[in-house]
């Protein structure tokens, strides 16, 4: 950046040569202030999304860059809420990218007083062997009539109402299976 | 709800809870509407309300049922709506006692179950084909849970008197049963200045009939109670009365506080039901499919579930595939049966007592989320292994390592067997789905993410241990292993993660042609014989040609206001229920300004705004032929589909376990003595008489005087729930900082508690400790001549997140509604005082004293039926399996 | 060096146009200046408009205090919140219907006697009935709480209409935008700078934290970051609406109490707002920072208010500091001059 | 995570401190209401850095008229003095000036502007005409201790000229470096310093006038301190007159400049300036008194400009000063449209 540049670029020249003698508006503008713009206009993509909290429905828009969430706003489009939110809602992306969220296996043996890592691949096969021997341990096949039960009670489940119908369709459907019948869910709550 | 003229708020903070939603009412408001909000506590609802009506936490049968009391009693019912659509003019049976004529017991009451026999509610020459026969069964099982989609059966052919003079026709019942619901009444039972009712009343019937209509909103501040499905009950009976239902404007609506649990009871993740409200079969009541087929359809029923049978066997279809043929009753043998109780608290109580080996915790948080904290902490402490998965380290993870019993010495981590496993989950943007809102919608979100780390979803999650569990099954012979090996489990996954797909769950969930595999447009098309398979009947449609119409969004501005084209709404996208009735018996709009839906004769269909919740071709003149059933059964001008009998019911002969009419009973804790009935708490009341759990003395029960505050809980804006999803937020967690308590000044000076000190809040079961906020907002009410003093607390505290404080539902015990097993916590009573509470071994000794004090024996709980009020034995004995 | 007094003189009034604040401030062809028109009216206190605004400008924390300000724990517009829900609970007529607690309790605040009633009992209370030994009653320390000494909350006043009436105020504020801002003025960098949208905003890249402009702002928005050492405050979403979207606040905002345009259609709104309020007998509705002619010109964001300013923490009748700028320069020069002949009098004195 | 915004926690808590200590209730009187009692206004974020450099400013300025002084009049002794001072004085104030922003490494941000409406800005151009003139005249003293030969010998034949020339400079831009702060104070909305400006700049020209003599009777033998004794005196006059105005004519807002920490600094500042001209005037004789009397009106200043400073302060932390005068305002243009 030569002299000349330096000076042309001097706010005070500005002022003097320009239309803004007080420096108060144009001659003052900052080379960043004059090309800022909006970051969710730069986003690689935006995903038409539902507020996960409370059961209105708001409409959300996800925007991402660099395959980070840089912002989630209301969706004007919808008509249940019109593009506004509440705070939870505007704090979704706080929510999404919050630094305590966890994101690896934590494993507690028992009698233990501390977490442990788990790798995810072990704790899936751990849960699935477990799960087997809870069964096959309190299975009940019929009743004291000899009326069939098909079912074990040694194993429940307690579900958050965040989770999406596909979800609940294959919960539902793989403990059905399972025998198991102590299914519940914030619905009851 | 924009459309309204009046709209009343009970039960529901509805700004603080459910904001976006409220601008809807701000609108209202904003064209005149009057908004009236009835709270125990002064609200950011009732700051811009018209009226605000503060009242005894607990009372909205009473202030509620004197509203009927003052339609009926000065006619002003929109009289051509009640007697088309409603079931007023039908006459009950003559064995039927009142409620008012036996001191607060309705016949047919078996004190040995402390349940209901229906026989003698039914209609007038029905007595013994009720169908439900004793309840204490439906109790155990929840069954009311069922009449979400449907109502109970009765048999269509039923005596009617239209002049509605009959003294045992429904209309007339109903005027009696509420003659003593006066405004006097309202007053010393709800602390309500009687001016102040008349004003809400007279507000509610002027703006109801043709020309006008007014909409009521309730949320968990009335479900969350002992009687809480008759406090709808009544709601729903206003409605009723004053032409408000299934007309722009009007309705009973329900806010929902979660983002799917509306799709959580559909596609139920709920112990005593399959999805589309089909029931868990019961050992004894459902021997073989036929038995179960038939007792959700009730042959003859009028309505659209004379179709249960293709439902049931598309489902099961849709389950086991190949496996399931009509040759096996579409595998119907690998269903696991019901014998009793086994919800949630139940659970926990099995738990403690060591019968439950291993616990999922899905996006859950019992250790503050629900009633009784330290009995769910317990649980969970003896259980072989648990499952957590959350986005977050939340209480019911760490309850081992930090909780409050860790404190007072009642669990010791070297000691608690406990294993636990915790899977970071997926957030809502990093996984695609559908979540259905409040008014049924279904909305598809797409994936904008990969999840990071470990974190994955539920789908994966499930997907993937069904996968294992089948893999390690392979190969086995044991007949209990068919179920999991015949299992459909075939989904395509894809990406990084191999997620399964949702669009094909989904797909699943619409139902499809076994055959072409088409996927199917409406729930019309089921079949009983194995050529359709569908994951959820009242779904079907949701992918209607293959297109995903949850995903629909055409933006609002491009629509008319029912907004039919963005997402889809079970049934069959409609956006309000039973519109048939926003027409006349005639098929005209009952006016010009309430016009919805309507029959064009001349195009010979029905038409208007929204779907027509009615079979598009029927005339109004239509009637059935002599034997029709299902919905060849329904009438022209029956537009309640759903139900049996194609009427709004004002009196419900069955499928409410406590009582065919609302009645006021006081909550299971109260300071109170019932001022209406004998009987002081619904007698039919779910109770858990383990040593866990106890309950407060009431009147007349001696030492009441111990606890002598009432308490109820509820949310704020800033925060969500159990507080997983916002006190872990920062800029949410430092908009509501801290744990307080809310009390009136009144009772500030009374226990000596300061503006932002502490303190302490004893019940039976816990201590907890809070920063006192004195606000006007609170007010003591007068109640028969005594003063009552309630206290408020947010329940979104616990020990783990950016800001901690104790947790209020650990004040609660567990009571339960017969009809759906939902708990009472949102009231009880307590003592409170100032300073913080003692910790460690004194915080038992403190609560043991307090216990002392007011005669507790743990696990013995107050008789359900108050000691001296008469019980006359049921009229017949049904096959009583409940324990009481 | 200039002689201070014979500088050019300051804006004020005449000299600039309060309509264009962009032009004077040498924006060739500006947009139409845009602003907020916040609604009290309908405001719930939701908080959306904090919470949106910090997600979008990356605003930090504010501390994690309980106020006891009833629902207000961000206590201030601050570096750290650029918008600030104020709560305010008085016993004030609200225009219900029927006064919310009409016909409950009133009188002084509930004695022994009362307490045993409500105890159901006189035996075995659970709580010691009556009042705390020595501390006065807790809630007549609320009257001074409260900032409201003119009128005891209710209940504790002993007065049963005090009691009767009751209304809960709620108010999103924001940076104003001035038309004539002082921290524009004072600012010695050029950080401040007036945009094309007629709005005011802190340029990060240039501020020096010289704190200047805090000290000049009327409303006290303006604020300086401790661990940052530069100025923050709302500016409009400069980025968004320089794209065309609506400010992250507004955006939000459930029930429209906080609305965003162009200044001119904002106006005409709450004009004919107030006449609807007041209609419907909201005798109280005033609007705020609307009238160019005001001590600053006029707000880029104004407000509908129900109660007199002071009570939402805003100051009654702002006014640029620099509206008197040139008479302190002619008094500044006055002194200097007095100055230069004390001094030339002190040596020439001495020649004599 | 409070240091965010100390302005709002501390005030609280000290308000909630005062609700139970009683003693600094923070509770507004009864004819006016505030939101929880919390100031409307942000106090000036400004520390003791800003009030230190009010005196050395104007010290400089007083040093710089005095040095000018001397030059002219032929007494070198004053001159020196005046012109190390204000070097001195000036170079302590650029210093004060840059530790006080907050982001110290920004500091030539100052002159990426000039700005007529912010006397900051037109300070930093005084101080960037008038802060190298004082300079070069303070170096020029140094030249009869250069060598007579080579380049340096140059400097020594070529400083003293330069030196003049850049004294008087100096002293012309002194006058406005010794009032503008006054300026600097009143341009904003702290409510006490704003409703002072008229009367503000003469405070703070006394006090420029009473340092700068006040370095004349310390450096120089009594002999050559007469001019110093009566710039002290004027200045003095000044001072007094324009103090004694702001405390009495501000009504409500004059409260701050008589109470508390600020109205014990300006007593003692103006005993001080009392005592020191008492002493200048009868002590003349005496190089000790002299001195001592110097020493007095220095300390005179420090503590009228750190007086006025937390009289400022204090006016900004209560919300009454903010309300009650515009209040007033309102009902005078209610009562007369006109104005």
């Amino acid at each position: 950046m030569g002299l000349r540049d330096r000076l042309l670029g001097w706010p005070v020249y500005r002022q003097l040569t320009g239309t803004d003698p007080l420096g108060r508006g144009a001659a003052a503008c900052s080379n960043r202030s004059a090309e800022l713009t909006a970051r969710t206009e730069g986003a690689d993509r935006v995903a038409r999304s539902v507020c996960p909290y409370c059961a209105v429905g708001c409409g959300q828009r996800v925007f991402v860059t660099d395959d980070q969430v840089t912002q989630i706003e209301g969706d004007p489009d919808s008509p249940i809420s019109r593009g506004r939110l509440c705070p939870k809602g505007a704090a979704s992306r706080s929510l999404v990218t919050s630094p305590l969220r966890q994101t690896t296996v934590r494993y507690r043996r028992p009698y233990g007083t501390e977490w442990e890592d788990l790798d995810l691949d072990t704790a899936l096969d751990m849960i699935a062997d477990r799960v087997l021997a809870a069964r096959a341990e309190t299975w009940e096949d019929v009743d004291a009539e000899g009326r069939p039960l098909n079912r074990t009670l040694g194993i429940a489940s307690l579900g958050g109402a965040t989770l999406d119908n596909e979800e609940n369709y294959l919960i539902k459907k793989l403990f059905t299976a399972m025998g198991a019948l102590q299914i519940e869910n914030q619905a009851r709550i | 709800m924009a459309n309204a003229d009046v709209i009343v708020i009970q039960g529901s903070n509805m700004a603080e809870a459910h904001p976006v939603g409220f601008q809807w009412v701000m609108e209202a408001k904003r064209r005149g509407a009057k908004v009236f909000h009835v709270d125990p506590r002064f609200t950011r609802t009732s700051a811009v309300a018209d009226a605000y009506l503060p009242i005894r936490a607990g009372t909205d049968i009473a202030l509620l049922g004197a509203v009927v009391n003052h339609i009926l009693s000065n006619e002003l019912d929109f009289r051509e709506y009640v007697l088309a659509y409603t079931n007023a003019a039908t006459i009950v049976s003559d064995d039927f006692v009142d409620a008012e004529d036996a001191d607060g017991l309705f016949s047919g009451f078996d004190p040995a179950t402390a349940s209901y026999v229906q026989d003698s509610w039914q209609y007038a020459g029905h007595e013994r084909d009720s169908g439900s026969g004793h309840t204490a069964r439906e109790r155990e099982t929840a069954a009311g849970l069922r009449h979400e989609s449907h109502g109970a059966p009765v048999s269509r052919q039923v005596q009617r008197d239209d002049t509605l003079q009959h003294p045992r026709c429904v209309y007339q019942i109903l005027k009696r049963h509420f003659a003593r619901y006066t405004p006097e009444m309202v007053e010393r039972v709800c602390g309500i200045p009687r001016e102040k009712f008349l004003e809400l009343a007279r507000a509610w019937t002027e703006n109801s009939g043709r020309e006008r209509t007014g909409c009521l909103i309730y949320s968990v501040g009335w479900t969350q109670h002992t009687v809480g499905v008759q406090y709808i009950r009544t709601g729903a009976i206003i409605q009723l009365l004053l032409g408000n239902v299934g007309r722009p404007g009007g309705g009973v609506m329900a806010l929902r506080g979660h983002a799917s649990i509306q799709g959580s009871t559909d596609i139920p993740t709920l112990f005593n039901l399959l999805p589309g409200y089909l029931p868990m079969p019961h050992h004894a009541q459902h021997p073989d499919f036929d038995a179960w087929v038939d007792s959700i359809r009730h042959p003859g029923q009028k309505g659209f579930w004379g179709g249960a049978r293709a439902y049931a066997a598309s489902l099961l279809k849709a389950y086991w595939g190949d496996a399931a043929t009509p040759e096996n009753d579409f595998g119907y043998g690998h269903l696991p049966r019901l014998t009793g109780d086994h919800g949630t608290y139940q659970q926990v109580l099995n738990m403690i007592d060591g019968k439950v080996k291993g616990y999922f915790l899905l996006g859950q948080n019992p250790a503050v989320g629900s009633a009784h904290g330290r009995a769910q902490r317990l649980g969970m402490a003896n259980l072989d292994w648990l499952v957590v998965r959350d986005l977050f380290m939340i209480e019911s993870a760490t309850f081992w390592q930090r909780g409050p019993e860790v404190a007072t010495g009642e669990i010791v981590p070297e000691q608690c067997a406990t294993e636990v496993f915790f899977l970071p989950a997926a957030s809502h943007v990093e996984k695609e789905g559908t979540f259905t809102q409040t008014q049924r919608l279904l909305q598809w979100r797409e994936k904008a993410v990969d999840p990071p780390g470990d974190a994955r979803s539920e789908l994966w999650f499930f997907y993937h241990l069904g996968r294992r569990i089948r893999e390690k099954l392979a190969g086995s012979t044991l007949p209990r292993d068919r179920a999991l090996l015949d299992l459909t489990w075939d989904y395509p996954t894809h990406g990084r993660l191999a997620e399964p797909d949702a669009e094909a769950v989904l797909r699943e969930i619409n139902g499809y042609d076994t055959v072409s595999g088409r996927p199917l447009s409406t729930f019309t098309q089921a079949r009983d014989d194995g050529t359709t398979a569908i994951g959820c009947w009242i779904y079907t449609g949701v992918y209607a040609d293959g297109v995903n119409q949850a995903a629909r969004r055409r933006p609002g501005h491009e629509q008319d206001w029912v907004a039919a084209e963005w997402g889809w709404a079970w049934p069959a996208n409609r956006r309000m229920l039973y519109n048939r009735a926003s027409a006349d018996p005639q098929g005209r709009p009952w006016s010009e300004r309430k016009r919805y839906v309507w029959w064009d004769a001349d195009a010979g269909r029905w038409t208007g705004r929204d779907v027509p919740d009615f079979e598009v071709t029927k005339p109004p003149s239509y009637r059935p032929p002599e034997g029709a059933t299902g919905p060849a059964a329904l009438a022209g001008d029956d537009p309640f589909i759903m139900q049996s009998d194609g009427k709004g019911w004002l009196y419900a002969p069955s499928g409410v376990l406590d009582g065919p009419l609302p009645t006021h009973y006081e909550p299971a804790e109260s300071p109170v003595r019932n001022p209406l009935y004998g009987q002081q708490a619904n007698p039919t009341r779910k109770r858990y008489d383990h040593p866990v759990n106890s309950t407060n003395p009431s009147p007349p029960q001696q030492h009441d005087e111990v606890f002598p505050y009432v308490f109820t809980v509820s949310r704020l804006t800033e925060h969500h729930t159990a507080g997983g999803m916002s006190r872990t937020v920062a800029p949410l967690a430092e908009l509501q900082p801290e744990m307080f308590v809310e009390v009136s000044p009144e009772l500030a000076t009374l226990a000596g508690l300061t503006h932002l000190g502490w303190a302490h809040l004893i019940t039976a079961r816990a201590a907890i400790e809070a920063r006192v906020l004195v606000t006007d907002r609170l007010a003591p009410l007068t109640v028969d001549g005594r003063v009552i003093q309630q206290l408020w607390l947010p329940y979104h505290f616990g020990f783990e997140g950016l800001v901690t404080g104790d947790s209020a539902n650990d004040l609660f015990g567990i009571t339960l509604d017969p009809n759906v097993l939902i708990q009472e916590s949102k009231i009880g009573t307590c003592d409170v005082r100032p300073g913080r509470r003692p910790t460690g071994a004194a915080l038992r000794e403190l609560v043991q004293d307090y216990r002392t004090r007011a005669g507790i024996v743990p696990g013995v709980l107050p008789p359900a039926v108050t000691p001296g009020v008469p019980v006359e034995p049921p009229g017949s004995t049904g096959d009583g399996e409940g324990n009481p | 060096m200039v002689d201070p007094p014979h500088r050019p003189a300051v804006p004020p009034q005449s000299s600039l146009p309060a309509a264009d604040p962009a032009t004077a401030a040498g924006w060739v062809d500006a947009p139409p200046r845009m602003g907020f028109f916040t609604d009290t009216s309908v405001c719930i206190g939701c908080k959306a408009c904090e919470v949106a605004c910090k997600e979008w400008n990356g605003v930090p924390t504010a501390g994690l205090d309980l106020l006891g300000m009833s629902y207000d724990n961000t206590g201030a517009l601050t570096a750290n919140s650029w918008r600030h829900v104020a709560f305010v609970e008085q016993p004030r007529p609200a225009g219900h219907g029927t006064a919310s607690f009409a016909g409950n309790p009133t009188g002084d605040p509930a004695g022994p006697a009362s307490a045993a009633r409500s105890a159901g009992t006189v035996t075995q209370p659970g709580t010691e009935p009556g009042l705390l030994p020595g501390e006065p009653p807790a809630a007549a320390r609320m009257t001074e709480f409260l900032g409201m000494p003119a009128a005891g909350p209710p209940g504790r006043t002993g007065s049963a209409e005090g009691r009767s009436d009751f209304r809960w105020l709620m108010m999103s504020d924001v940076c104003k935008h001035c038309t004539r801002a002082g921290c524009l003025d004072v600012c010695p960098t050029g950080a401040l700078f007036r945009t094309e949208f007629g709005t005011v905003v802190v340029q990060e890249d240039i501020c020096n934290g010289c704190g200047y402009c805090v000290s000049a702002c009327p409303y006290g928005v303006i604020d300086r970051r401790v661990d940052d050492g530069r100025v923050w405050k709302c500016t409009l979403c400069y980025d968004r609406i320089g794209a065309g979207l609506t400010p992250a606040c507004a955006q939000a905002c459930p029930t429209e109490s906080i609305q965003y345009g162009p200044l001119d259609e904002l106006r005409e709104r709450a004009a004919a707002r107030v006449a609807t309020l007041r209609e419907r007998g909201e005798t109280q509705a005033r609007l705020y920072g609307h009238d160019p002619d005001d001590g600053v010109g006029g707000d880029g964001a104004f407000f509908l208010l129900l109660d007199e300013p002071e009570v939402y923490g805003l100051p009654p009748d702002p006014q640029v500091t620099t509206r008197d700028l040139p008479a302190m320069w002619r008094r500044a020069g006055l002194a200097a001059l007095a100055m230069t002949a004390a001094a030339v009098g002190a040596f020439l004195g001495g020649r004599r | 995570m409070n240091r965010d915004r100390p302005a709002v926690g501390d005030r609280f808590r000290r308000f909630r401190a005062g609700r139970r200590g009683g003693e600094e209730l923070a509770v507004p009187p009864a004819e006016f209401t505030s939101y929880y009692g919390r100031p409307i206004l942000k106090p000036p974020v400004w520390t003791w850095e800003i009030a230190a450099y009010l005196f050395t400013g104007g010290l400089a300025a007083g040093s710089s008229l005095l040095a000018a002084g001397g030059q002219l009049t032929g007494r070198a002794g004053v001159r020196r003095a005046g012109r190390f001072a204000a070097l001195a004085a000036v170079t302590a104030s650029a210093g004060l000036l840059v530790k006080d922003l907050g982001r110290p490494e920004r500091f030539h941000h100052m002159l990426r502007v000039a700005k007529p409406t912010s006397p900051m800005s037109v300070g930093t151009w005084i101080l960037a005409g008038y802060g190298p003139a004082a300079g070069l005249a303070a170096v020029a003293e140094v030249a009869p201790l250069l060598p007579t030969r080579g380049p340096l010998g140059l400097a020594r034949r070529a400083l003293p000229p330069v030196g003049r020339a850049a004294g008087l400079a100096a002293a012309v831009a002194a006058p406005a470096l010794g009032t503008y702060t006054a300026v600097l104070l009143a341009d904003t909305a702290v409510p006490s310093w704003h409703e002072a400006y008229a009367d503000l700049p003469f405070v703070f020209a006394g006090s420029a006038l009473a340092s700068g003599a006040g370095v004349g009777l310390l450096a120089v033998p009594p002999a050559q301190a007469g001019p110093a004794r009566r710039m002290a005196v004027a200045g003095a006059g000044l001072e007094l007159f324009g103090a004694h105005r702001v405390e009495t004519r501000l009504g409500l807002l004059g409260e701050p400049y008589r109470t508390g920490r600020p109205g014990r600094l300006l007593r003692a500042g103006r005993a001080l300036t009392v005592a020191g001209v008492a002493g200048a005037v009868l002590g003349r004789r005496s190089r000790l008194v002299s001195a001592v009397s110097g020493a007095a009106l220095l300390a005179a200043s420090v503590a009228t400009r750190f007086g006025v400073f937390h009289a400022g302060v204090a006016s900004a932390r209560d919300p009454k000063y903010t309300v009650l005068p515009q209040r007033a305002r309102l009902d005078r243009r209610a009562a007369d449209p006109g104005r």
